[in-house]
Protein backbone atom coordinates (compact mmCIF):
# COMPACT_ATOMS: atom_id res chain seq x y z
CA UNK A 1 0.00 0.00 0.00
CA UNK A 2 3.14 2.45 0.52
CA UNK A 3 3.83 2.29 -2.87
CA UNK A 4 0.30 3.37 -3.62
CA UNK A 5 0.58 6.34 -1.28
CA UNK A 6 4.04 7.41 -2.66
CA UNK A 7 2.59 7.47 -6.77
CA UNK A 8 -0.18 9.27 -5.54
CA UNK A 9 1.61 11.94 -3.65
CA UNK A 10 4.33 12.39 -6.35
CA UNK A 11 1.23 12.74 -8.51
CA UNK A 12 -0.27 15.02 -6.86
CA UNK A 13 3.19 17.10 -5.93
CA UNK A 14 3.38 17.10 -10.01
CA UNK A 15 0.39 18.71 -10.35
CA UNK A 16 1.05 21.72 -7.93
CA UNK A 17 3.90 21.89 -9.96
CA UNK A 18 1.79 22.56 -13.49
CA UNK A 19 -0.40 24.66 -11.33
CA UNK A 20 2.48 26.56 -10.02
CA UNK A 21 2.67 27.16 -13.82
CA UNK A 22 -0.39 29.04 -13.32
CA UNK A 23 0.52 31.11 -10.17
CA UNK A 24 3.28 32.20 -11.82
CA UNK A 25 2.05 33.20 -15.41
CA UNK A 26 -1.20 35.13 -13.90
CA UNK A 27 -2.03 36.92 -16.66
CA UNK A 28 -5.49 38.21 -13.92
CA UNK A 29 -5.22 37.77 -10.28
CA UNK A 30 -8.27 35.82 -10.41
CA UNK A 31 -5.90 32.97 -12.15
CA UNK A 32 -3.79 33.09 -9.41
CA UNK A 33 -6.10 33.23 -6.49
CA UNK A 34 -8.19 29.97 -8.66
CA UNK A 35 -4.79 28.23 -8.78
CA UNK A 36 -3.52 28.84 -5.42
CA UNK A 37 -7.19 27.55 -4.63
CA UNK A 38 -6.46 24.39 -6.51
CA UNK A 39 -2.98 24.00 -4.42
CA UNK A 40 -4.82 24.15 -1.35
CA UNK A 41 -6.81 21.28 -2.36
CA UNK A 42 -4.18 19.43 -3.21
CA UNK A 43 -2.63 20.61 -0.18
CA UNK A 44 -5.16 18.63 1.94
CA UNK A 45 -5.02 15.36 -0.32
CA UNK A 46 -1.02 15.78 0.32
CA UNK A 47 -1.97 15.60 4.07
CA UNK A 48 -3.87 13.21 4.54
CA UNK A 49 -1.26 10.78 2.30
CA UNK A 50 1.21 11.47 4.13
CA UNK A 51 -0.43 11.32 7.25
CA UNK A 52 -1.06 7.83 5.75
CA UNK A 53 2.37 6.90 4.39
CA UNK A 54 3.46 7.56 8.33
CA UNK A 55 1.19 4.90 10.00
CA UNK A 56 -0.69 7.82 12.03
CA UNK A 57 -3.03 9.32 9.87
CA UNK A 58 -5.22 11.00 12.99
CA UNK A 59 -2.69 13.80 13.91
CA UNK A 60 -2.14 14.84 9.80
CA UNK A 61 -6.19 15.02 9.24
CA UNK A 62 -6.61 17.05 11.99
CA UNK A 63 -4.43 19.25 10.28
CA UNK A 64 -6.17 18.80 6.85
CA UNK A 65 -9.34 19.68 7.95
CA UNK A 66 -7.97 22.97 9.20
CA UNK A 67 -6.56 23.19 5.99
CA UNK A 68 -9.94 22.68 4.23
CA UNK A 69 -11.62 25.55 6.58
CA UNK A 70 -8.47 27.95 6.64
CA UNK A 71 -8.39 27.69 2.33
CA UNK A 72 -12.11 28.76 1.96
CA UNK A 73 -11.32 31.87 4.29
CA UNK A 74 -8.51 32.56 3.01
CA UNK A 75 -9.37 32.65 -0.56
CA UNK A 76 -13.04 34.24 0.43
CA UNK A 77 -11.30 37.23 1.60
CA UNK A 78 -8.82 38.39 -1.88
CA UNK A 79 -12.46 37.97 -3.31
CA UNK A 80 -14.30 40.00 -0.90
CA UNK A 81 -11.73 42.46 -1.43
CA UNK A 82 -11.70 42.90 -4.68
CA UNK A 83 -16.15 43.09 -5.19
CA UNK A 84 -15.05 46.03 -2.91
CA UNK A 85 -12.84 47.56 -4.75
CA UNK A 86 -14.91 47.32 -7.94
CA UNK A 87 -17.94 48.79 -6.33
CA UNK A 88 -15.66 51.64 -4.43
CA UNK A 89 -14.47 52.33 -8.23
CA UNK A 90 -18.12 52.20 -9.64
CA UNK A 91 -18.94 54.62 -7.10
CA UNK A 92 -16.18 56.83 -8.38
CA UNK A 93 -14.46 57.33 -4.86
CA UNK A 94 -11.81 59.15 -5.31
CA UNK A 95 -9.26 58.03 -2.71
CA UNK A 96 -8.85 54.11 -4.30
CA UNK A 97 -10.06 54.71 -7.63
CA UNK A 98 -6.83 55.77 -9.90
CA UNK A 99 -4.46 52.46 -8.41
CA UNK A 100 -6.63 49.90 -9.78
CA UNK A 101 -5.51 51.29 -13.67
CA UNK A 102 -2.93 48.95 -14.69
CA UNK B 1 -3.15 -6.49 -0.58
CA UNK B 2 -7.14 -8.07 0.40
CA UNK B 3 -9.39 -6.91 -1.74
CA UNK B 4 -10.55 -3.73 -0.18
CA UNK B 5 -7.11 -2.63 -0.32
CA UNK B 6 -6.92 -3.01 -4.36
CA UNK B 7 -10.43 -1.25 -4.54
CA UNK B 8 -8.64 1.70 -2.67
CA UNK B 9 -5.65 1.69 -4.36
CA UNK B 10 -7.48 2.24 -7.61
CA UNK B 11 -9.76 4.90 -6.00
CA UNK B 12 -6.55 6.76 -5.19
CA UNK B 13 -5.21 6.21 -8.20
CA UNK B 14 -7.83 7.27 -10.28
CA UNK B 15 -8.20 10.55 -8.01
CA UNK B 16 -4.57 11.36 -8.30
CA UNK B 17 -5.27 10.97 -12.29
CA UNK B 18 -8.30 13.13 -11.64
CA UNK B 19 -6.44 15.67 -10.02
CA UNK B 20 -3.90 15.93 -11.99
CA UNK B 21 -6.51 16.20 -14.65
CA UNK B 22 -7.72 19.28 -13.01
CA UNK B 23 -4.17 20.87 -13.01
CA UNK B 24 -3.74 20.47 -16.58
CA UNK B 25 -6.99 21.96 -17.21
CA UNK B 26 -6.13 25.05 -14.86
CA UNK B 27 -2.96 24.93 -17.31
CA UNK B 28 -4.24 25.09 -20.21
CA UNK B 29 -7.93 26.59 -20.31
CA UNK B 30 -7.79 30.45 -22.29
CA UNK B 31 -9.44 31.79 -19.65
CA UNK B 32 -10.43 32.38 -16.09
CA UNK B 33 -13.84 30.87 -16.29
CA UNK B 34 -13.44 28.24 -18.33
CA UNK B 35 -10.43 27.17 -15.86
CA UNK B 36 -12.51 27.60 -13.49
CA UNK B 37 -14.76 24.31 -14.46
CA UNK B 38 -11.13 22.28 -14.48
CA UNK B 39 -10.57 23.58 -10.79
CA UNK B 40 -14.11 23.33 -9.55
CA UNK B 41 -14.70 19.52 -11.09
CA UNK B 42 -11.51 18.12 -10.88
CA UNK B 43 -10.29 19.20 -7.82
CA UNK B 44 -13.34 18.75 -5.76
CA UNK B 45 -14.02 15.01 -7.34
CA UNK B 46 -10.60 13.92 -6.78
CA UNK B 47 -10.21 14.41 -3.54
CA UNK B 48 -13.31 13.11 -3.14
CA UNK B 49 -12.50 9.58 -4.66
CA UNK B 50 -8.93 9.82 -3.47
CA UNK B 51 -10.61 10.34 0.76
CA UNK B 52 -12.69 7.78 -0.26
CA UNK B 53 -9.98 5.26 -0.71
CA UNK B 54 -8.22 6.27 2.51
CA UNK B 55 -11.21 5.55 4.38
CA UNK B 56 -11.39 2.05 3.22
CA UNK B 57 -7.94 1.96 4.32
CA UNK B 58 -8.73 3.31 7.95
CA UNK B 59 -11.75 1.01 8.31
CA UNK B 60 -14.37 2.08 10.80
CA UNK B 61 -12.25 4.29 12.96
CA UNK B 62 -11.98 7.78 14.40
CA UNK B 63 -9.57 8.28 11.50
CA UNK B 64 -12.45 7.92 8.53
CA UNK B 65 -14.81 10.49 10.59
CA UNK B 66 -12.51 12.68 10.29
CA UNK B 67 -11.96 11.97 6.77
CA UNK B 68 -15.73 11.81 6.31
CA UNK B 69 -15.70 15.15 7.41
CA UNK B 70 -13.06 16.33 5.39
CA UNK B 71 -14.59 15.33 2.00
CA UNK B 72 -17.99 16.71 3.25
CA UNK B 73 -16.56 20.09 4.51
CA UNK B 74 -14.51 20.23 0.45
CA UNK B 75 -17.77 19.58 -1.42
CA UNK B 76 -19.33 22.04 0.22
CA UNK B 77 -16.65 24.65 0.19
CA UNK B 78 -14.95 24.43 -3.08
CA UNK B 79 -18.11 25.04 -5.21
CA UNK B 80 -18.63 28.05 -3.03
CA UNK B 81 -15.49 29.18 -3.08
CA UNK B 82 -15.40 28.42 -7.44
CA UNK B 83 -18.68 30.13 -7.31
CA UNK B 84 -17.55 32.93 -5.62
CA UNK B 85 -14.75 33.32 -8.06
CA UNK B 86 -16.50 32.95 -10.95
CA UNK B 87 -18.77 35.71 -9.42
CA UNK B 88 -15.94 38.18 -8.04
CA UNK B 89 -13.96 37.94 -12.24
CA UNK B 90 -17.30 39.35 -13.44
CA UNK B 91 -17.93 41.84 -10.92
CA UNK B 92 -14.47 43.35 -11.43
CA UNK B 93 -15.33 42.92 -15.19
CA UNK B 94 -12.75 40.28 -16.52
CA UNK B 95 -13.91 39.19 -20.06
CA UNK B 96 -15.12 36.03 -21.02
CA UNK B 97 -13.13 33.99 -23.60
CA UNK B 98 -14.58 33.55 -27.28
CA UNK B 99 -14.33 31.59 -29.99
CA UNK B 100 -12.51 34.05 -32.89
CA UNK B 101 -15.29 32.68 -35.25
CA UNK B 102 -17.80 32.59 -32.75
CA UNK B 103 -21.37 34.28 -33.18
CA UNK B 104 -21.94 34.45 -29.86
CA UNK B 105 -22.67 38.09 -28.61
CA UNK B 106 -20.82 39.20 -25.26
CA UNK B 107 -23.79 39.90 -22.40
CA UNK B 108 -23.96 43.36 -21.05
CA UNK B 109 -21.31 45.06 -18.81
CA UNK B 110 -21.56 44.25 -15.22
CA UNK B 111 -22.21 47.74 -13.61
CA UNK B 112 -19.44 49.94 -13.01
CA UNK B 113 -16.74 48.09 -14.32
CA UNK B 114 -15.59 47.47 -17.84
CA UNK B 115 -14.20 44.76 -20.11
CA UNK B 116 -10.29 44.02 -19.13
CA UNK B 117 -8.88 41.12 -21.24
CA UNK C 1 10.00 14.01 -2.46
CA UNK C 2 11.60 17.12 -0.44
CA UNK C 3 12.89 18.59 -3.36
CA UNK C 4 9.53 18.74 -5.73
CA UNK C 5 8.63 19.99 -2.42
CA UNK C 6 11.48 22.60 -1.70
CA UNK C 7 11.46 23.25 -5.80
CA UNK C 8 7.90 24.18 -5.46
CA UNK C 9 8.32 26.67 -2.52
CA UNK C 10 11.38 27.94 -4.52
CA UNK C 11 9.08 28.73 -7.72
CA UNK C 12 6.42 30.49 -5.32
CA UNK C 13 9.24 32.88 -3.17
CA UNK C 14 10.30 33.85 -6.72
CA UNK C 15 6.59 34.49 -8.27
CA UNK C 16 6.13 36.55 -4.62
CA UNK C 17 8.88 38.22 -5.08
CA UNK C 18 9.07 39.72 -8.47
CA UNK C 19 5.05 40.47 -8.73
CA UNK C 20 4.09 44.13 -8.60
CA UNK C 21 0.21 43.73 -7.71
CA UNK C 22 0.69 43.12 -4.13
CA UNK C 23 -2.64 41.09 -3.88
CA UNK C 24 -1.35 38.30 -6.31
CA UNK C 25 1.66 38.44 -4.04
CA UNK C 26 -0.57 37.79 -1.41
CA UNK C 27 -2.34 34.84 -2.95
CA UNK C 28 1.17 33.42 -3.43
CA UNK C 29 2.52 33.80 -0.19
CA UNK C 30 -1.12 31.46 0.76
CA UNK C 31 -0.07 28.89 -1.49
CA UNK C 32 3.79 29.14 -0.13
CA UNK C 33 2.41 28.34 3.19
CA UNK C 34 0.79 25.70 2.07
CA UNK C 35 3.58 23.88 0.79
CA UNK C 36 5.46 24.98 3.55
CA UNK C 37 3.17 23.29 5.73
CA UNK C 38 3.40 20.00 3.65
CA UNK C 39 7.33 20.43 4.34
CA UNK C 40 6.78 20.37 8.05
CA UNK C 41 4.53 17.70 7.88
CA UNK C 42 6.68 15.70 5.60
CA UNK C 43 9.24 16.18 8.42
CA UNK C 44 6.86 14.87 11.21
CA UNK C 45 6.94 18.66 12.58
CA UNK C 46 3.19 18.27 13.24
CA UNK C 47 2.95 21.32 15.19
CA UNK C 48 4.58 23.39 13.45
CA UNK C 49 2.55 22.15 10.51
CA UNK C 50 -0.39 23.47 12.06
CA UNK C 51 0.59 26.54 13.05
CA UNK C 52 2.07 27.55 9.77
CA UNK C 53 -2.01 26.41 8.37
CA UNK C 54 -3.76 28.28 10.86
CA UNK C 55 -1.45 31.43 10.72
CA UNK C 56 0.46 31.19 7.64
CA UNK C 57 -2.21 30.37 5.15
CA UNK C 58 -5.62 31.77 7.03
CA UNK C 59 -4.94 34.81 9.28
CA UNK C 60 -1.88 36.23 7.48
CA UNK C 61 -3.63 36.34 4.41
CA UNK C 62 -6.33 38.19 5.45
CA UNK C 63 -4.30 40.94 7.65
CA UNK C 64 -2.20 41.46 4.91
CA UNK C 65 -5.05 42.12 2.88
CA UNK C 66 -6.48 44.56 5.38
CA UNK C 67 -3.21 46.32 5.10
CA UNK C 68 -3.48 46.33 1.70
CA UNK C 69 -6.55 48.07 1.61
CA UNK C 70 -5.00 50.83 3.45
CA UNK C 71 -2.13 51.11 1.61
CA UNK C 72 -3.32 50.51 -1.81
CA UNK C 73 -2.66 47.61 -4.11
CA UNK C 74 0.69 48.67 -6.67
CA UNK C 75 3.95 48.60 -5.50
CA UNK C 76 5.09 51.45 -7.29
CA UNK C 77 7.17 51.74 -10.15
CA UNK C 78 9.83 54.33 -8.00
CA UNK C 79 10.34 51.88 -5.41
CA UNK C 80 11.25 49.21 -7.96
CA UNK C 81 14.31 51.15 -9.69
CA UNK C 82 16.23 47.99 -10.94
CA UNK C 83 19.04 47.27 -9.58
CA UNK C 84 21.28 45.47 -12.47
CA UNK C 85 18.73 45.23 -15.33
CA UNK C 86 17.86 48.37 -16.95
CA UNK C 87 14.90 48.40 -19.81
CA UNK C 88 13.98 51.46 -22.05
CA UNK C 89 10.80 52.18 -19.74
CA UNK C 90 12.57 52.83 -16.49
CA UNK C 91 14.82 54.73 -18.35
CA UNK C 92 12.65 56.83 -19.30
CA UNK C 93 10.48 57.23 -15.95
CA UNK C 94 14.28 58.17 -14.70
CA UNK C 95 14.08 60.71 -17.16
CA UNK C 96 11.00 62.09 -16.10
CA UNK C 97 11.61 61.75 -12.59
CA UNK C 98 12.65 65.48 -11.14
CA UNK C 99 15.38 65.41 -8.65
CA UNK C 100 17.27 62.92 -7.38
CA UNK C 101 14.40 60.17 -6.56
CA UNK C 102 15.46 57.52 -8.45
CA UNK C 103 18.80 57.79 -7.80
CA UNK C 104 18.35 57.55 -4.14
CA UNK C 105 16.00 54.86 -4.64
CA UNK C 106 18.84 53.33 -6.20
CA UNK C 107 20.60 53.82 -3.16
CA UNK C 108 18.25 52.65 -0.73
CA UNK C 109 17.65 49.18 -2.47
CA UNK C 110 21.42 48.31 -3.19
CA UNK C 111 21.68 49.12 0.86
CA UNK C 112 18.84 46.77 1.38
CA UNK C 113 20.59 44.36 -1.14
CA UNK C 114 23.85 44.75 0.63
CA UNK C 115 22.22 43.93 4.28
CA UNK C 116 20.32 40.96 2.84
CA UNK C 117 23.65 39.58 1.00
CA UNK C 118 25.46 40.29 4.59
CA UNK C 119 22.78 38.20 6.34
CA UNK C 120 22.72 35.30 3.83
CA UNK C 121 26.49 35.02 3.68
CA UNK C 122 26.61 34.64 7.81
CA UNK C 123 23.91 32.56 7.43
CA UNK C 124 25.50 30.29 5.44
CA UNK C 125 28.79 30.87 6.82
CA UNK C 126 27.07 29.01 9.97
CA UNK C 127 25.92 26.26 8.16
CA UNK C 128 28.45 24.29 7.72
CA UNK C 129 28.66 23.48 11.90
CA UNK C 130 25.34 22.44 12.30
CA UNK C 131 24.21 19.08 12.45
CA UNK C 132 22.67 17.31 9.46
CA UNK C 133 18.79 17.06 9.88
CA UNK C 134 17.28 14.28 12.50
CA UNK C 135 21.00 13.68 13.33
CA UNK C 136 21.53 11.83 16.62
CA UNK C 137 24.23 13.30 18.22
CA UNK C 138 23.14 16.75 17.45
CA UNK C 139 23.81 18.68 20.93
CA UNK C 140 20.22 19.58 21.77
CA UNK C 141 19.04 15.66 21.44
CA UNK C 142 22.61 14.64 23.43
CA UNK C 143 22.14 17.30 26.41
CA UNK C 144 20.65 15.19 29.43
CA UNK C 145 18.65 18.81 30.34
CA UNK C 146 17.03 19.34 26.87
CA UNK C 147 15.40 16.54 24.70
CA UNK C 148 16.75 13.86 26.70
CA UNK C 149 14.68 15.42 29.57
CA UNK C 150 11.24 15.90 27.60
CA UNK C 151 11.41 13.34 25.51
CA UNK C 152 12.10 10.46 28.45
CA UNK C 153 10.63 11.89 31.64
CA UNK C 154 7.49 14.45 30.97
CA UNK C 155 4.66 12.23 29.09
CA UNK C 156 2.70 9.75 31.73
CA UNK C 157 3.78 6.08 30.51
CA UNK C 158 1.35 4.04 28.73
CA UNK C 159 2.05 1.25 32.31
CA UNK C 160 1.18 4.13 34.38
CA UNK C 161 4.22 5.68 35.40
CA UNK C 162 3.99 9.15 35.81
CA UNK C 163 6.00 11.53 33.91
CA UNK C 164 7.18 14.88 35.14
CA UNK C 165 4.34 16.79 33.12
CA UNK C 166 1.83 14.33 31.70
CA UNK C 167 0.66 15.20 28.17
CA UNK C 168 1.19 13.10 25.37
CA UNK C 169 2.24 15.78 23.08
CA UNK C 170 6.04 16.39 24.31
CA UNK C 171 5.67 20.24 22.32
CA UNK C 172 2.66 21.14 24.52
CA UNK C 173 4.24 20.04 27.82
CA UNK C 174 7.53 22.07 26.46
CA UNK C 175 5.34 25.55 26.53
CA UNK C 176 3.57 25.10 29.01
CA UNK C 177 5.66 24.03 31.58
CA UNK C 178 9.04 23.67 30.90
CA UNK C 179 9.04 26.75 29.09
CA UNK C 180 6.00 28.07 30.54
CA UNK C 181 7.46 31.90 31.29
CA UNK C 182 8.15 32.04 27.45
CA UNK C 183 4.83 31.16 26.44
CA UNK C 184 3.49 34.20 29.12
CA UNK C 185 5.75 36.30 27.14
CA UNK C 186 4.80 35.34 23.78
CA UNK C 187 1.33 35.90 24.48
CA UNK C 188 1.89 39.53 26.07
CA UNK C 189 3.42 40.14 22.45
CA UNK C 190 0.16 39.19 20.61
CA UNK C 191 -1.45 41.41 22.95
CA UNK C 192 1.18 44.23 22.61
CA UNK C 193 0.92 44.28 18.87
CA UNK C 194 -2.85 44.41 18.90
CA UNK C 195 -2.76 47.31 21.18
CA UNK C 196 0.07 49.08 19.08
CA UNK C 197 -2.11 49.04 16.11
CA UNK C 198 -5.34 49.92 17.85
CA UNK C 199 -3.06 53.15 19.51
CA UNK C 200 -2.09 53.58 15.87
CA UNK C 201 -5.26 53.12 13.76
CA UNK C 202 -8.62 53.72 16.24
CA UNK C 203 -9.89 57.25 15.60
CA UNK C 204 -10.04 58.92 18.86
CA UNK C 205 -13.58 58.87 20.21
CA UNK C 206 -16.11 61.17 19.67
CA UNK C 207 -18.20 62.82 21.75
CA UNK C 208 -21.81 61.04 22.74
CA UNK C 209 -23.41 64.14 20.93
CA UNK C 210 -23.56 62.30 17.09
CA UNK C 211 -24.71 59.21 16.97
CA UNK C 212 -22.58 56.83 19.39
CA UNK C 213 -19.75 55.22 18.52
CA UNK C 214 -17.41 56.65 15.89
CA UNK C 215 -16.75 54.14 13.46
CA UNK D 1 -28.81 42.66 -8.37
CA UNK D 2 -26.63 44.57 -6.70
CA UNK D 3 -22.92 43.34 -6.68
CA UNK D 4 -21.97 45.39 -3.56
CA UNK D 5 -23.58 42.75 -1.57
CA UNK D 6 -21.98 39.50 -0.92
CA UNK D 7 -23.48 36.32 -3.07
CA UNK D 8 -26.53 34.86 -1.57
CA UNK D 9 -25.21 31.35 -2.29
CA UNK D 10 -21.92 32.42 -0.06
CA UNK D 11 -23.81 33.59 2.95
CA UNK D 12 -26.24 30.73 2.93
CA UNK D 13 -22.98 28.14 2.97
CA UNK D 14 -20.81 30.43 5.15
CA UNK D 15 -23.38 30.84 7.84
CA UNK D 16 -23.74 27.25 8.80
CA UNK D 17 -19.84 26.57 8.52
CA UNK D 18 -18.89 29.26 10.98
CA UNK D 19 -20.22 27.16 14.00
CA UNK D 20 -18.41 23.88 12.99
CA UNK D 21 -15.68 26.42 12.78
CA UNK D 22 -15.97 27.38 16.12
CA UNK D 23 -16.31 23.89 17.32
CA UNK D 24 -13.35 22.59 15.32
CA UNK D 25 -11.05 25.44 16.99
CA UNK D 26 -12.39 24.50 20.60
CA UNK D 27 -11.59 21.19 19.61
CA UNK D 28 -8.12 21.96 18.93
CA UNK D 29 -7.51 23.98 22.25
CA UNK D 30 -8.49 20.96 24.40
CA UNK D 31 -7.10 18.32 22.03
CA UNK D 32 -3.51 20.32 22.24
CA UNK D 33 -2.50 17.95 24.64
CA UNK D 34 -2.73 14.91 22.75
CA UNK D 35 -2.00 15.92 19.35
CA UNK D 36 -1.05 19.07 17.48
CA UNK D 37 -2.70 22.11 18.46
CA UNK D 38 -3.28 24.13 21.15
CA UNK D 39 -4.31 27.37 22.80
CA UNK D 40 -2.62 29.75 19.68
CA UNK D 41 -3.71 27.41 16.70
CA UNK D 42 -7.25 27.61 18.36
CA UNK D 43 -7.63 30.64 18.82
CA UNK D 44 -6.38 31.91 15.48
CA UNK D 45 -8.92 29.31 13.83
CA UNK D 46 -11.43 30.57 16.10
CA UNK D 47 -10.99 34.22 14.85
CA UNK D 48 -10.65 33.13 11.16
CA UNK D 49 -14.24 31.69 11.62
CA UNK D 50 -15.12 35.43 12.48
CA UNK D 51 -13.50 36.72 10.17
CA UNK D 52 -15.59 34.80 7.66
CA UNK D 53 -18.75 35.60 9.41
CA UNK D 54 -17.74 40.03 9.13
CA UNK D 55 -16.87 39.20 5.65
CA UNK D 56 -19.88 37.39 4.39
CA UNK D 57 -22.25 39.40 6.54
CA UNK D 58 -20.91 42.66 6.10
CA UNK D 59 -19.54 44.85 9.08
CA UNK D 60 -22.54 45.80 11.19
CA UNK D 61 -23.06 42.29 11.86
CA UNK D 62 -19.56 41.73 13.18
CA UNK D 63 -19.67 45.42 15.12
CA UNK D 64 -23.02 44.91 16.26
CA UNK D 65 -22.76 41.17 17.36
CA UNK D 66 -18.58 42.32 18.79
CA UNK D 67 -18.40 45.25 20.62
CA UNK D 68 -15.55 46.36 20.71
CA UNK D 69 -15.12 46.88 23.92
CA UNK D 70 -15.91 43.75 24.66
CA UNK D 71 -12.50 42.38 22.56
CA UNK D 72 -10.36 44.93 24.12
CA UNK D 73 -11.30 43.26 27.55
CA UNK D 74 -10.43 40.07 26.37
CA UNK D 75 -7.03 40.86 25.42
CA UNK D 76 -5.28 41.65 28.75
CA UNK D 77 -7.83 38.99 30.18
CA UNK D 78 -6.14 36.55 28.06
CA UNK D 79 -2.73 37.67 29.45
CA UNK D 80 -4.49 38.11 33.07
CA UNK D 81 -5.48 34.53 33.09
CA UNK D 82 -2.10 32.82 32.30
CA UNK D 83 -0.48 35.07 34.96
CA UNK D 84 -2.91 34.45 37.40
CA UNK D 85 -2.58 30.75 37.42
CA UNK D 86 1.04 31.63 37.85
CA UNK D 87 0.60 33.54 40.61
CA UNK D 88 -2.07 31.10 41.83
CA UNK D 89 0.63 28.71 42.16
CA UNK D 90 2.58 31.31 44.09
CA UNK D 91 0.24 31.54 46.67
CA UNK D 92 -0.20 27.89 46.93
CA UNK D 93 3.58 27.77 47.85
CA UNK D 94 5.03 26.81 45.13
CA UNK D 95 7.18 27.73 41.76
CA UNK D 96 5.78 30.46 39.53
CA UNK D 97 3.45 28.33 36.94
CA UNK D 98 4.38 25.33 39.45
CA UNK D 99 1.23 23.89 38.69
CA UNK D 100 1.72 20.89 41.36
CA UNK D 101 1.31 24.15 44.07
CA UNK D 102 -2.31 24.40 42.99
CA UNK D 103 -3.19 21.45 45.26
CA UNK D 104 -2.20 20.30 48.92
CA UNK D 105 -3.01 16.81 48.19
CA UNK D 106 0.59 14.72 48.11
CA UNK D 107 -0.69 12.21 45.73
CA UNK D 108 1.44 11.88 43.13
CA UNK D 109 -1.97 11.20 40.98
CA UNK D 110 -3.80 14.21 41.71
CA UNK D 111 -0.75 16.23 41.46
CA UNK D 112 -0.40 14.98 38.03
CA UNK D 113 -4.26 15.78 37.46
CA UNK D 114 -3.31 19.77 38.64
CA UNK D 115 -0.47 19.86 35.98
CA UNK D 116 -3.51 18.78 33.35
CA UNK D 117 -5.86 21.36 34.81
CA UNK D 118 -3.09 24.02 34.99
CA UNK D 119 -1.79 23.58 31.29
CA UNK D 120 -5.36 23.57 30.35
CA UNK D 121 -5.68 26.91 32.03
CA UNK D 122 -3.40 29.02 30.37
CA UNK D 123 -4.16 27.00 26.91
CA UNK D 124 -7.18 28.76 27.44
CA UNK D 125 -5.87 32.13 28.63
CA UNK D 126 -3.40 32.10 25.41
CA UNK D 127 -6.72 31.14 23.02
CA UNK D 128 -8.72 34.14 24.79
CA UNK D 129 -5.69 36.54 23.88
CA UNK D 130 -5.13 35.17 20.03
CA UNK D 131 -8.61 35.45 19.24
CA UNK D 132 -9.49 38.66 20.93
CA UNK D 133 -5.70 40.55 19.30
CA UNK D 134 -6.36 38.93 15.45
CA UNK D 135 -9.72 40.07 15.71
CA UNK D 136 -8.97 43.34 16.76
CA UNK D 137 -6.11 43.62 14.26
CA UNK D 138 -8.50 42.83 11.60
CA UNK D 139 -11.16 44.83 12.22
CA UNK D 140 -8.79 47.88 12.92
CA UNK D 141 -6.58 47.59 9.57
CA UNK D 142 -9.46 47.04 7.72
CA UNK D 143 -12.56 49.71 8.91
CA UNK D 144 -14.66 50.87 6.40
CA UNK D 145 -14.32 54.07 4.85
CA UNK D 146 -16.76 56.47 4.71
CA UNK D 147 -19.06 55.56 1.46
CA UNK D 148 -17.37 51.98 1.59
CA UNK D 149 -19.92 49.54 0.39
CA UNK D 150 -18.43 47.16 2.63
CA UNK D 151 -20.67 48.34 5.23
CA UNK D 152 -23.45 46.55 4.64
CA UNK D 153 -26.24 49.05 5.29
CA UNK D 154 -30.18 49.64 5.23
CA UNK D 155 -30.24 51.11 1.59
CA UNK D 156 -28.05 48.58 0.17
CA UNK D 157 -29.78 45.21 2.23
CA UNK D 158 -33.23 46.86 0.72
CA UNK D 159 -31.76 46.74 -2.63
CA UNK D 160 -30.47 43.55 -2.62
CA UNK D 161 -31.28 39.82 -1.55
CA UNK D 162 -32.94 39.65 1.56
CA UNK D 163 -30.97 38.84 4.86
Amino acid sequence: MNHVYIAATVTVLFGVLVVLRRVILGPTVHDRILAVNVIGTKTIVLLALVGFLYGRPGFFLDIALAYALINFIATIAVLRYMERRAALRSRGAANLAEEDDQ
Amino acid sequence: MTVLEVIAAVLVGIGALVMLAGAAGVLRFPDVYTRLHAAGKGDTLGQALMLVGLMLVAGLTLVTVKLVFIVLLVLLLNPTATHALARSAWVVGIKPWVRKDAQTELPPEPEGGSWKT
Amino acid sequence: MEDLILAILVGLALAAVRLKDLLAATAVLGAYSLMMAVLWAWMNALDVSFTEAAVGAGISTVLMLAAIVRVGRRESSRDRAPLFRTSLGTFRSRIKDEGGRAAHARGARFSAFAACALVAVGLLYGIPDMPPVGSHDAPALVHPDVAQRYLHKSPNREDGTLGEVGPANIITSVLGDYRGYDTMGETVVIFTAALCVVLLLRPAPRRRSKDGEGA
Amino acid sequence: MSHHTPSPILRYVARPTVPFIQLYALYVLGHGEDGPGGGFQGGVIFAASIVLLALTEGWPYGRGQLKRGFTDALMPFGCLVYSGVGALCLLGGGAFLGYEALTTSLDPHVRNHMHHYGLMAIEAGVMITVTSSMLTLFFEMSRPEPGDPWELDEEDEAGGQHG
